[in-house]
């Protein structure tokens, strides 16, 4: 119990996956939905970090600066598209964007 | 969609009141600003806050009484308010001023621009972040206060002025302070010009910014160095000469591009022509009475009258009927400068960014107990 | 145990009291050079010369009544102060006061990239603070600063990568031994950053002529309009703590930081007799003045200005910078 | 000891924050909530000796993507909350049902990989000591993975271009 292992890691990991799973199937609210994304990522990039180190290997490393630089772009794209859109129908609701076009 | 509906509101209008308790609306102006970002897309000007009656109350007072009243109007310039209606009621009663009066009060109403401006310029340059501005020129300020303090005693509302004359001579030595204020202010002009004028910043922020032109500045019927500003040739001391001006050589300053760069560097000139005029008049004073033979009870005649003079601020008119009976005007209208410019406000402030709101509030210098009355 | 444990936190404690008397002290100071440059005397009623001010402030500070905003956000209205604060002092960790251990907290690896990552979140007080007051200009404001803190932050940032290619290293001990090792202050070498920085620094501290996000004469005060007492002095204190930290981090990385001029002139050897900590806290107080000064003197920038300044004319500049350090490192 | 100290007040503080960023009735909250969720697993990065990592995760992450999203959040002045509105084709509670699967497929493979054989994975021959990771990071980032990095940086280019053509007035 006190020895900690990448299985810990892993678990923590999985765990905070999950909660990003749960956010974006549940809620409404797309803002929210995207953090739940972010949230996701990161259980993603804890697993490669705890691995990288395990491994004694820097590639799980790199990969996550390459997680984070995609992140950053589709929070940028992402938020632009959510303002844009809701300038034209004042909702950040996710069912109510079951159009293609506005 | 059926259910598409227009958009209840914009994400991006936003609607704020400056004022009326605001740092920079220079008293109780209130502007309702409607906000796209920064930007202001359409402006209310809300005054009235310090309305106080000064023209209904004059009905009520005598001719004399209401010198008291006039000083509580632009109460930057209180000299150059009891000027502009003295000269109006002698105009009325036919009054002859004396010539050592006349000069006296050319000193006192150029003292008092100069003492206006350097409010204006502390007050303008402090809006738009230059904080030692304001502290050197409240700095002269006071020199300029300490001399009414000398000349009646009070140092804000002076009552410094009689229908017909002046209540009192100046002291004796009076002259001599005087003429070393003028060279103290000569010194101390070019440090605010070091702080401002050639300023990168200073110029970022004025030039270009409330650019009105002269066409527009009349059809608003602005007044004073926001008219001249936008290059516009009106200053009632050369168009109908009143107290001694016609008998001094000075200049206005014209402005090219009707900036808030320009008017601020009409004002500063005008700081230079105002001592140049009183260094005349200090050397020209002639000996004489204060006072012109006025009847013991002013009663003028039926008739109305219009006269005007410039203020630090504009045109300042006082437009009088007497009914020939009381001993108090019939209707007394002012016509203040600062209400006039802020005319000019809204047209200015459309289309500028919040921070030049401040900066434009700050160019066409308003007082707003004059505003109001 | 004692190594590990008790000796950081005594260090930590000692530096927490020093940073918060300091800034209680620099805001006496400020009030004075300012008064100086103003032509008036400043405080004098509290002590000699109002050197005693720097205690009643904040004891009036704290005494004064703690207001809440009826529709405020109260959890981020608490929390706002406290998000401005901590970074700014936890900023302090990896700034050495000397080259011996005894100066510094933690010497770390990424101590630079620290140093920016913890200011960077600095912004979050400021944005909640005028969002959680649900107050207009508040919110104006903080929409202002949050703009104005990216974008300069990457400007800072860009322009510290030239320093890190020359130094080689992103320990703050390390870029002081390198300026050792090399002979000369980077400011020497790398003026161009030196500006930058200077300017970003500014701008990251909201001071003027970026002090935008508090431009007391357009916003009411900016972001902090609805806070008053204790509240109100934590963002002071933020704000003051970050001036300078910054003033020590631009002192380290291009003025030598413990350092004396020219440290490899041996003719000039006599000057080690001042020690090291004395010419950092002689150099933090030199930029210390540096602010103040700026700040007596010149106007306020407008919004677009400053937006067109940091992404038209700071990053590009910047950018340039390190192309020319890169440039110049494969050449040498 | 410490590791382990380290480890589970973390993991706490993580996933307890991770539940209010889903959880919280108010947008900003979340954001919040999201930012200091970000600064624990910063924390945790440095547990795990990827220092670098860590400090780029508070610049990128906390100090720039999640002040996009209070940004974002503060402009869109929401009238009602998403919630309110309630379409009857979207269940809540089939979402929960799917994640919990998700969860319990996720334990599933950790307990599958980890429980059989517990030092089936054990470390090779390390190609790049981890030891002073920033030169051996920048190292692989400009030579092994330099296309990649390259094709990255277009990608953020990219992204900003269409953010800003997004975000202008007229689409």
């Amino acid at each position: 119990m006190l020895e900690i292992t990448t299985a810990h890691y892993t678990i923590l990991s999985a765990a905070l996956f999950s909660i990003g799973v749960i956010g974006v199937l549940v809620r409404r609210n797309i803002i929210i939905i995207f953090m739940a994304i972010e949230l996701m990522l990161n259980a993603v990039n804890i697993n490669l970090v705890a691995h990288a180190e395990q491994l004694q290997n820097l590639i799980g490393q790199v990969f996550v600066v390459f997680v984070i630089a995609v992140a950053a772009a589709e929070a940028a794209v992402g938020l632009g598209i959510l303002l844009a859109f809701y300038r034209n129908k004042e909702t950040v609701n996710i069912d109510e964007m079951n159009v293609m076009r506005w | 969609m059926a259910t598409q509906s227009a958009p209840i509101f914009d994400t991006d209008e936003l609607v704020i009141n400056m004022g009326p308790q605001h740092p920079s609306t220079h008293g109780v102006l209130r502007l309702v600003l409607k906000l796209d970002g920064e930007r202001v897309v359409d402006c209310d000007t809300v005054m009235g806050y310090v309305h106080r009656g000064i023209e209904k109350l004059s009905e009520n007072r005598d001719w004399t009484q209401i010198i008291l009243l006039t000083d509580r109007m632009d109460y930057v310039a209180a000299a150059t308010n009891n000027l502009g209606y003295c000269e109006t009621v002698e105009k009325l009663l036919e009054v002859e001023v004396p010539r050592r009066a006349r000069y006296i009060r050319t000193i006192l109403a150029e003292l008092q621009r100069i003492g206006s401006h350097c409010l204006w310029l502390g007050t303008h340059a402090m809006d738009i972040g230059a904080m030692t501005v304001l502290l050197y020129a409240f700095r002269e300020r006071e020199l300029v206060l300490d001399l009414f303090e000398e000349y009646c005693g009070a140092r804000l509302t002076y009552n410094s002025m009689r229908i017909g004359g002046l209540p009192l001579d100046i002291p004796s030595g009076w002259d001599q302070k005087v003429r070393a204020f003028c060279d103290v202010m000569e010194t101390k002009l070019p440090e605010y010009e070091e702080l401002l004028t050639n300023n990168r910043i200073w110029l970022e922020r004025t030039r270009g910014v409330g650019v009105i032109s002269g066409p527009d500045a009349t059809a608003l019927g602005l007044c004073g160095p926001p008219l001249r500003g936008s290059g516009v040739y009106r200053d009632v001391r050369k168009d109908e000469p009143y107290a001694a001006y016609d008998e001094f050589d000075f200049e206005v300053p014209l402005g090219t591009q009707g900036d808030t760069y320009d008017r601020y560097l009409i004002r500063l000139e005008e700081f230079r022509q105002s001592i140049r005029i009183i260094r005349q008049a200090l050397d020209g004073l002639p000996e004489g009475p204060i006072m012109g033979k006025v009847p013991r009870l002013l009663k003028p005649k039926a008739g109305e009258t219009y006269h005007a003079i410039e203020s630090p601020k504009g045109e300042l008119g006082y437009f009088i009927v007497s009914d020939g009976r009381a001993t108090n005007p019939y209707r007394l209208r002012v016509r203040p400068p600062s209400f006039c410019n802020l005319q000019g406000l809204k047209p200015l402030i459309v289309g500028h960014l919040v921070a030049d709101v401040v900066c434009l509030i700050g160019t066409i210098d308003i007082v707003l107990g004059e505003v109001d009355r | 145990m004692l190594d590990t444990l008790v000796i950081p936190l005594l260090k930590i404690v000692v530096l927490l009291n020093a940073i918060l008397i300091s800034v209680t002290f620099m805001v006496l100071m400020e009030r004075k050079v300012i008064a100086w440059a103003q032509s008036r005397l400043g405080p004098m009623r509290v002590g000699p010369y109002g050197v005693l001010q720097a205690i009643v402030d904040p004891i009036k500070l704290i005494l004064k009544e703690d207001i809440t905003p009826v529709k405020a956000d109260k959890m981020l209205f608490s929390l706002a102060p406290i998000l401005s604060l901590v970074p700014a002092l936890v900023a302090f960790a990896v700034v050495p006061f000397g080259g011996d251990e005894l100066f510094y907290v933690a010497d770390i690896n990424v101590g630079l990239l620290f140093f920016l990552s913890v200011t960077s979140i600095g912004v979050y007080g400021i944005i909640l603070a005028g969002w959680a007051s649900n107050s207009k200009y508040p919110l104006l404001a903080s929409l202002r600063a949050s703009a104005q803190l990216i974008s300069y932050e990457i400007a800072v940032t860009m322009t510290l990568v030239s320093v890190i290619l020359t130094s080689g290293t992103l320990s703050m001990v390390g870029i002081v031994e390198a300026q050792l090792a090399d002979g000369v202050w980077y400011g020497f070498i790398q003026p161009v950053a030196f500006v930058l920085v200077m300017i970003g620094a500014l701008a990251e501290t909201n001071r003027v002529p970026f002090d935008l996000p508090e431009a007391e004469t357009e916003l009411t005060g900016g972001f902090h309009t609805e806070y008053s007492g204790m509240r109100f002095s934590l963002f002071f204190l933020a704000e003051y703590a970050n001036i300078i930290v910054i003033s020590a981090v631009t002192a380290l990385l291009f003025f030598g930081g413990w350092l004396r001029p020219f440290p490899n002139v041996e003719a000039l050897a006599f000057l080690d007799i001042i020690p090291g900590w004395i010419w950092l806290f002689g150099k933090i107080f030199l930029f210390l003045y540096l602010f103040m000064w700026i700040r007596a003197t010149l106007p306020r920038y407008r919004y677009d200005q400053l937006m067109r300044i940091g992404w038209k004319l700071l990053i590009p500049i910047a950018l340039a910078n390190i192309v020319v350090t890169g440039i110049v490192k494969v050449l040498v | 000891m410490a590791e382990a100290l380290a480890f589970y007040t973390l993991s706490i503080l993580i996933l307890g924050l991770g539940v209010a960023v889903i959880t919280t009735p108010k947008t900003v909250h979340s954001v919040v909530f999201l930012v200091l969720n970000f600064l624990c697993v910063a924390a945790l990065y440095v547990v795990l000796q990827a220092e670098f990592l860590a400090v780029i995760q508070i610049l990128v992450y906390a100090g720039g993507i999640v002040v996009l999203y209070l940004f974002v959040v503060m402009l869109v002045n929401l009238k009602r909350q998403p919630e309110e509105h309630q379409d009857p084709r979207r269940l809540a509670k089939v979402g929960l049902v799917l994640s919990g699967a998700v969860l319990v497929e996720l334990a599933a493979i950790v307990v599958y990989s980890y429980g059989r054989e517990p030092s089936s994975v054990s470390a090779p021959s390390p190609a790049f000591p981890v030891q002073g990771n920033i030169e051996e990071l920048g190292w692989l980032l400009y030579t092994d993975y330099l296309i990649p990095f390259e094709v990255a940086s277009v990608l953020l280019l990219v992204a900003m271009v269409g953010a800003i053509i997004l975000a202008r007035r007229e689409l």
